[in-house]
């Protein structure tokens, strides 16, 4: 079977490049030009597809986007796209696809039993049963609905092409390349305007392509904006919506006409488009009528058939009804005749019409005054039963094998819609066209309700010139339309022939007008309750062809005008879009940025195992190959700063310059303790309050100069400290003169923490003296270290004495090598976070754990800190009679009574079998070996010493703990300051 | 009226489905009630129930400026769970939750509620605790929770990917008896059970006023006339700041929006509900097959109801990080619903500084999984005077106090819950 | 005694072609730069002004401006701060020129080896970082000397052109230079990378 | 999405910017009580229209600026430095 349908010669395709392709496991052939559905019907498929809801037979309904039946599975294996509208896809060659939703084989699917039970699965009518036994919602009618529903599948599989975003700028856009879409763009474009011209389709034209005498037209319109060199021209590219402030994103299709997108070229392109002034030029949906049968595979869209035979080559049918309302659908039986379909009746309501008359006079009969009444056949169209228009009765039927309807035209107003605009109902057209714009936006063309293509050219042409003046350009020579007559689009009103049988509103979801009015008689009459409750217009077409037909059996059903009735509300995606493509190339490993400090590659080099710690990458533990497990390694870090030495990369910590006359006075407000106190040369630690009284971060900050201050962060708070400072010095306090710095990316810092410190850091820097008589504990100075400059602090997280040192980022390698080397006759060890952890807990530090934004700084033992003079952030609401309530947990030490036994961060501490506390963080320790951790506790100190139970149902665990100081570690704190 | 039941569909089906009556009737206002509800979405539609199944007081009215169900209630992305840290809260929609579990049996309505399981998932030693933590807080309250290891992970929903992402998968959080239901069923559910019990549900009723004498409500000003009563409740989510104004006090309240999205129809995929713990990500299938899923909030107050595209972007590159089976599929739909976001992310179920005037408000995004909660305990607030224990924390006053229900320590910033 | 030359956070990086064969790559290229961050004091924008035609012959940029003296450029940053960037010559050196020159005006914060500056040239220059960039870097909206701050790929950076080839410099914070030079390479894989 | 225009640096997409609060509030001084701050903090009007509000352009020139807008439309109608005051139109 080869190409039956297709027609000599005319239109798009190339008849000399043939495609194979194959439809559920058969082979075909089709041309360069084709779609799936163009090629499927030149080879005589009429089915393609099995419905939603009562797996009717379905075939090709339109030829564009708002194809409800005809979706297919795209492709195989990883790269199967599962609702894919054969009507927009481009043919290529090796092009595979499936039909979807059948059990069995596409003819005979076992599931169309669902028709026969239609009267019971009508709209809504599982809100009304399925409740008894309640068990059985789960277990037995859910999966059974769930399994039913859907249409196609997922492939289930990573997808293996890649997608980028793009940004533009434009000072217009115009959406949509038919008649007026390329005119305006013309237009816009001859004044020197950066223009982006946008089309969904492969080829420019819209219904231009059509139309063989006006291809010069055409062919001039397009090589025109060729050669204005600040016009884009973006086929293959959908404008999904329309966001605020001249904002719209589209999706372009960079590979999808290919088998698989070539080396270095992504499968679509995510394009954010920031426009000026924007030209909607989105045409219009055919409409279809609602009659019984009006589904059936050989029913399709009159416009469409008209675009098979002149655009693709393609006679849809041997012989053909018309069932119009309007004059300008007549054109579709012309196009026909001419490609050799016989017509055998045109079927109008009208009583008589200029086209009927020129119908006559072409030799069609015409039966004015009916209507279709039914359509006869199985998987394919045989016949139309027609009446006359009101009387509901059969007059007689007519063999054919294809029903060309058309009830009149959606302007597709959706992105005007979106941009704010609302609806006016046009009471020629019975159609929503675009009301007064909102956003800077014009509609053109058939979209406002602006038929024929010389009248939408015309009107596309003014609307670019208008939007590129608006924009701020100087009008330019005007683009001539093509002379052509406007057909008349204007239709008799009819949206519904009733009779018995399924008449369909929404042919995709299975509503049948029926459905809408059991909707309007249970009470959901408004257009939103009667939407959700029939799920009308919500498939992947959204009712592109239909949605106003089921507003107006609505209306109807209500006594009321459609206009009145209106339409829901629309909202993005205009067409349904990629995943992947909004996704970009922000996905995967790609997720965020990997932040790596000066020494990662140290790191790696000594066999860092990694742990994320926001962007950051940091050195859990070092394993050694000596090493057992973790945890081995994690304790013989640990162990080497508590008996000889060891180093810790913490240039992660958050690192802001704070400087200027009022600096003092700055910290002085954002901390809760004092720094205008402290001399220069010191460091001191600093608590930092929310303004709603909670601990907010820590860290140390050294006063470098009287006007010139040090400040860490802790790692994870980094970015909100710095923000929370900018918003208070511009809010709160804009007289104080203070600048604020984020050097947290020019030092490289490492802590050199354990008995052995002094001994290593003397060995590495020069110009200090380092004694602690001459250098105590918190102070800082700046000196030389293996040669490079550098800043000192003896401060310390690990309760050793210890000392930070700090060099500008490119000279870490250096002194890192240095201190390790200085460090080999202490038996010196490079720890991680992990031992950093254990050290710090088994010291009674508290960090991000219980610093959680829960805590005040009296539950951590920190409430002496607060200053008692002079205002702060959080000073005043700290004192909440909630925050200092006496009851409220308290950080306590933890400790394991059987040390074997270990104990879990998020345990919950229970008293007599109810929960007092929490655990916050958890360690084994090498000073006492065993399980221990801190916790926050109902009346802390008053336990501690007794034992209680740390309990975590979860995992099955209640381990017997002991109560302690959090500070049980070097309580004095002789070793920092020795 | 009759009852639904599948007799009835079946009897109704032979008779060409021509004998069903309106859902709930279309009710014009009285002159006075015992309590009016301001608010026919889910939460004021539940409140009105229980008043009247629970307290017996059916003398009651809900107002709605528009349609039943068109707010949160018809703009969510359906999840129903009670996985909560803090007591007052994992109580409480504990008891929504057993509401729910009984919901179809009370209303005599499907409102397809599907206990298949909600899985936080974590990626670091932190959150694993906090997940601990939480799990272990829900545990001691009796509710079910379980914690899952990677290959716990895989067995509920198989194409997360736990291993490759820039944070790979260290286990989640499951509470079994969490899942979705059918969003506009239930307001739809409880209107018609309301209705059956007595309440007027009036419809295209805008309140423009507030009557208070001496400090005391005594009725509402409507499009539709004055109403008296001595109790008013609100359940009015985004308009509960404007309400409260013409009360004459404001409340800790900020109005965000937040997105939802949904996919194309597709053969069963995903059997739970999954929330990603490295980026703002959450996912679930409906019955009908499309994927429901959404993020954070957009993070600026509005009314609009219109997402912005970053948001989205971000939603869609959390999604394929965690499930890069996603990406070839299409998305069909986006949306935005407001949410009034409080200082601590916890909600507001209390009386107010008017006599007689109570609320149910601040919901953030969880209103939707609270509605029968919130409805029967409103309910009883206002039938008692008096909060119920589950909800006596849930005051405007809280934040005086500073006795602050932040379950994840987020601070006094709306938007950052 | 000079300090010995730090390592470059982006030394690890494969030189040459990165990408595909085209005829005409984008050009890349890594600078080792001195960078200062200048922030105003209150009242001291005359002053300041004086003291920067004095020490380096040019007035301070308004914003999305830059301009180069003869050894040193000077880049609007924030309202108020600046950044200056030279060529390396020894650590420190510009730093202290400039807290020299400032003093009393300007608080001086050294960023040498926190700022990591690529040089991106070539004629698609433009296209390739609209895979990222959401700035209008079309001739009409930017051009030479124009500067302006921006997230890439989630990562700030200070775009600045210095040539109508175009060249752009792209200065990023060291710790996340080696993503954002990846993200690059990506952008640019359809035309080709050459790193010099 | 909205674009917001800096006064500094000009028309950037939102994502360059945090929005940071309601700017009609402004905190109390040092004397102020607990009520003071409660309402600084915690209270808001939320209004249904215009509104001026604080964003950073922390993906820019991390200024804090004043913005005018429309919490229906969305429309930025003015934005202004810091230290500057924007006036809420009537309805």
């Amino acid at each position: 079977m080869s190409q039956r349908f297709r027609l000599p010669a005319g239109g798009h395709v190339d008849r000399s490049r043939r495609l194979a392709f194959t439809f559920d496991g058969r082979r075909f052939e089709g041309h360069e030009g084709d779609t799936l559905a163009a090629a499927l019907l030149a080879n005589g498929v009429r089915l393609v597809g099995r419905s939603f809801k009562y797996h009717r037979p379905r075939g090709i309904f339109s030829a564009g986007v708002e194809e409800p039946n005809a979706l297919v599975e795209l492709r195989d294996g990883t790269r199967r796209e599962p609702n894919t509208r054969a009507t927009v896809v481009e043919l290529f060659d090796g092009l595979a696809a499936t039909s979807q939703n059948h059990r069995g084989s596409l003819a005979f699917d076992w599931m169309a039993v669902n028709g026969v039970l239609a009267p019971w699965i009508g709209a809504g009518f599982y809100y009304k049963t399925f409740m008894w036994p309640a068990a059985f919602w789960e277990r037995v009618y859910e999966p059974m609905i769930r399994k039913a529903a859907g249409l196609g599948r997922a492939s289930g599989q990573p997808d293996p092409d890649w997608y980028e975003a793009a940004h533009a700028h434009c000072d217009v856009l115009v959406v949509g390349a038919g008649a007026a879409g390329l005119a305006a763009a013309r237009a816009a474009g001859a004044t020197g305007a950066r223009v982006i011209l946008a089309e969904q389709d492969f080829l420019f034209g819209g219904d231009l392509l059509n139309e063989p005498e006006l291809e010069p037209w055409r062919g001039e319109a397009i090589a025109a904006l060729q050669a204005m060199p600040e016009v884009t021209l973006l086929p293959r590219t959908t404008v999904f919506g329309f966001y605020d402030q001249g904002v719209l994103g589209a999706v372009e299709r960079v590979a999808d006409h290919l088998p698989q997108p070539p080396t270095h070229t992504p499968r679509q392109r995510y394009w954010t488009i920031r426009a000026k002034e924007v030209v909607l030029a989105t045409g219009a949906h055919e409409r279809l009528i609602a009659f019984p049968g009006n589904d059936r595979p050989g029913v399709m869209l009159a416009g469409a058939a008209r675009t098979y035979a002149r655009r693709f080559g393609v006679k849809a049918g041997e012989t053909a009804v018309l069932f119009a309302t309007h004059d300008a659908a007549y054109d579709a039986a012309f196009a026909l005749a001419e490609a050799g379909t016989r017509i055998a009746a045109i079927i109008d309501p009208r009583a008589d019409s200029a086209a009927m008359q020129r119908a006559r006079q072409a030799g069609f009969t015409v039966q004015a005054g009916s209507v279709v009444t039914g359509t006869v056949g199985g998987n394919a169209l045989r016949g139309v039963e027609t009446g006359v228009a009101g009387s509901g009765g059969r007059a007689n039927a007519v063999a054919a094998d294809l029903l060309l309807v058309s009830g009149g035209w959606n302007p597709a107003v959706h992105l005007a819609s979106m941009s704010g605009a609302a609806l006016a109902w046009d009471e020629a057209l019975l159609a929503f066209v675009p009301a007064a714009a909102v956003q800077r936006e014009r509609s053109a063309g058939a979209c406002r309700g602006v038929h024929g293509i010389g009248a939408a050219a015309a009107d596309g042409a003014a609307a670019g010139r208008a939007a590129a003046i608006a924009a701020g350009f100087a009008p330019a020579a005007d683009v001539l339309p093509p002379d052509t007559p406007a057909p008349d689009h204007r239709p008799y009103e009819l949206w519904e022939v009733k009779g018995r049988g399924k008449a369909f509103v929404d042919i995709q979801d299975d509503v049948t007008a029926d459905d809408i009015r059991l909707a309007h008689r249970e009470g959901f009459s408004h257009i939103e309750h009667a939407k959700r409750y029939t799920t009308h217009a919500m498939g992947t077409d959204q009712g592109k062809t239909g949605g106003l037909v089921g507003a107006a059996v609505l209306a109807e059903a209500r006594r009321e005008p459609v206009a009145k009735v209106g339409l829901p509300r629309f909202r993005p995606y205009t067409s349904p879009v990629t995943w992947g493509a909004i996704a970009g190339g922000e996905v995967g490993q790609h997720f965020q940025p990997v932040r790596r400090t000066a020494l990662h590659g140290v790191h790696e080099a000594l066999g860092a195992v990694w742990m994320d710690a926001g962007l950051w990458k940091r050195p859990a533990y070092y394993a050694n190959p000596g090493d057992a497990d973790a945890w081995a390694s994690v304790l013989r870090e640990a162990r080497a700063v508590r008996e000889r030495v060891g180093v810790c990369d913490v240039s992660t910590l958050g690192k802001i310059v704070v400087e200027g006359p009022d600096a003092a006075t700055f910290l002085d407000r954002v901390y809760a303790n004092t720094f205008s106190t402290l001399q220069v040369g010191r460091a001191r630690y600093g608590l930092m309050l929310r303004e709603d009284g909670l601990v907010f971060d820590d860290g140390t900050t050294t006063r470098l100069a009287p006007d010139r201050f040090f400040v860490t962060t802790t790692t994870a708070q980094a970015g909100p400290v710095m923000q929370h400072l900018e918003f208070h010095h511009a809010s709160a306090w804009p007289d104080l003169d203070v600048s604020l710095a984020s050097v947290t990316d020019q030092w490289a810092a490492m802590s050199i923490a354990g008995p052995k410190a002094r001994d290593v850091v003397a060995a590495v820097v020069q110009g200090i003296d380092l004694s602690n008589a001459a250098f105590p504990f918190m102070a800082v100075a700046d000196c030389m270290a293996a040669g490079v400059p550098a800043r000192v602090f003896r401060i310390s997280f690990s309760g050793e004495l210890a000392y930070e040192v700090a060099v500008p980022a490119g000279y870490a390698a250096t002194v890192w090598q240095a201190v390790m080397t200085a460090g080999v006759p202490h038996g010196i060890e490079p720890y991680g976070v992990e031992a950093l952890g254990l050290l710090r807990i088994e010291k009674g530090h508290v960090a991000g754990a219980e610093i959680n934004g829960q805590t005040t700084a009296q539950d951590l033992g920190l409430g002496r800190m607060l200053k008692k003079k002079g205002d702060f952030i959080g000073r005043t609401l700290a004192q909440r009679p909630g925050l200092t309530d006496p009851a409220r947990p308290r950080l306590v030490g933890l400790r394991s009574v059987d040390p074997a036994r270990q104990i879990r961060a998020g345990s919950h501490l229970l008293v007599d079998g109810r929960s007092q506390g929490w655990i916050t963080s958890v360690t084994q320790s090498v000073v006492d070996p065993g399980w221990i951790g801190l916790g926050m506790l109902r009346e802390g100190e008053a336990r501690i010493g007794s034992s209680i139970i740390a309990a975590n149902p979860l995992m099955g665990e209640e381990v017997p703990v002991k109560v302690v100081s959090p500070h049980g570690y070097d309580a004095e704190n002789l070793r920092v300051r020795a | 009226m009759a009852g639904y039941s599948g007799f009835r569909v079946l009897t109704e089906g032979l008779r060409g489905n021509t004998g069903w009556k309106p859902a709930w009737r279309k009710a014009t206002p009285k002159p006075a009630y015992d309590v009016i509800v301001v608010g026919g979405g889910g939460h004021g539609l539940a409140t009105a129930f229980y008043l009247a199944s629970v307290h017996g007081i059916a003398n009651v009215a809900v107002l709605e400026r528009g349609l039943i169900g068109q707010g949160n209630t018809g703009r969510n992305t359906t999840i129903v769970r009670s996985n909560y840290l803090l007591p007052e809260n994992n109580n409480f929609y504990e008891h929504s939750l057993k509401l729910w579990e009984g919901l179809e049996q009370s209303l005599n309505y499907n409102v397809m509620m599907s206990q298949r399981g909600v899985i936080n998932l974590f990626h670091s030693d932190a959150q694993k605790h906090a997940a601990l933590r939480r799990g272990n807080s829900m545990r001691l309250n009796g509710i079910d929770a379980e914690i899952l290891d990677p290959a716990g992970v895989k067995a509920m929903c198989p194409i997360i990917d736990v291993d490759n992402g820039r944070y790979p998968v260290l286990g989640g959080l499951l509470q079994r008896r969490g899942g979705t239901a059918r969003h506009d069923a239930v307001a739809w559910g409880f209107a018609h059970a309301a209705d059956a019990r007595g309440v007027d549900i009036i419809e295209q009723c805008e309140v423009t006023g507030m009557i208070v004498e001496g400090g005391a409500i005594r009725g509402v000003r409507t499009t539709r006339g004055e109403i008296r009563a001595p109790k008013v409740g609100l359940a009015v989510a985004g308009s509960t700041s404007t309400l409260t104004a013409m009360a004459g006090f404001d409340v800790p309240i900020e109005t965000h929006l937040l997105q939802a999205f949904v996919s194309e129809g597709l053969k069963p995929l995903i059997d739970c509900v999954v929330t990603f713990g490295a980026g703002h990500f959450y996912v679930s299938q409906s019955d009908k097959g499309g994927l429901v899923y959404g993020g954070g909030l957009d993070g600026y107050p509005s009314y609009g109801q219109r997402g912005t595209l970053p948001t989205a972007e971000h939603v869609y590159a959390a999604g394929i990080s965690m499930i890069p089976a996603l990406g070839r599929l299409r998305g069909l739909r986006s949306w935005a619903g407001v949410m009034d976001m409080t200082p601590d992310g916890s909600h507001y179920i209390c009386k107010t500084p008017v006599h007689g005037l109570y609320m149910t408000a601040g919901w953030c995004y969880g209103g939707f999984k609270a509605t029968p909660g919130s409805g029967w305990c409103h309910a009883w607030t206002i039938a008692k005077d008096e909060p119920h224990r589950l909800n006596a924390a849930h005051t405007l006053d809280r934040f005086r106090e500073g006795r602050m229900l932040d379950e994840r320590g987020n601070g006094p910033y709306f938007w950052a819950h | 005694m000079s300090a010995p030359e730090p390592v470059h956070p982006l030394a690890a990086v494969a030189r040459g072609r990165h990408g595909a064969a085209g005829a005409a790559p984008l050009r890349v290229a890594l600078p080792a730069r001195e960078i200062v961050q200048v922030m105003l004091r209150r009242g001291q924008d005359a002053a300041f002004a004086a003291a920067m035609r004095a020490a380096l012959g040019m007035d301070p940029p308004g914003p999305g401006q830059a301009v180069s003296g003869s050894a040193v450029t000077a880049i609007w940053t924030q309202p108020g701060h600046w950044l200056l960037t030279a060529a390396r010559r020894n650590e420190g050196a510009l730093a202290a020129r400039a807290a020299e020159a400032f003093a009393g005006m300007a608080a001086v914060a050294d960023q040498s080896h926190g700022r990591t500056t690529i040089v991106l040239s070539g004629s698609a220059a433009r296209e390739a970082l609209s895979r990222g960039c959401r700035l209008d870097l079309h001739p009409r909206a930017f051009g030479q000397g124009r500067a302006a701050h921006t997230p890439i790929a989630q990562i700030g950076c200070l775009v600045h052109q210095t040539d109508d080839a175009p060249t752009f410099e792209l200065t990023v914070f060291s710790t996340l230079a080696e993503p954002f030079l990846h993200w690059l390479l990506e952008a640019g894989a359809a035309y080709g990378v050459e790193i010099a | 999405m909205l674009r917001i225009t800096c006064p500094h640096c000009g028309a950037r997409d939102e994502l360059e910017f945090s929005y940071r609060g309601d700017a009609t509030v402004t905190r109390p001084g040092p004397d102020a009580d607990a009520g003071a701050f409660h309402d600084y903090l915690y209270l808001r009007r939320n209004p249904r229209g215009w509104q001026v509000e604080w964003w950073q352009h922390n993906g820019g020139c991390r200024a804090f600026l004043k913005v005018l807008r429309h919490t229906v439309t969305h429309e930025v109608r003015a934005v202004a430095a810091a230290t500057e005051t924007l006036e809420v139109p009537g309805a």
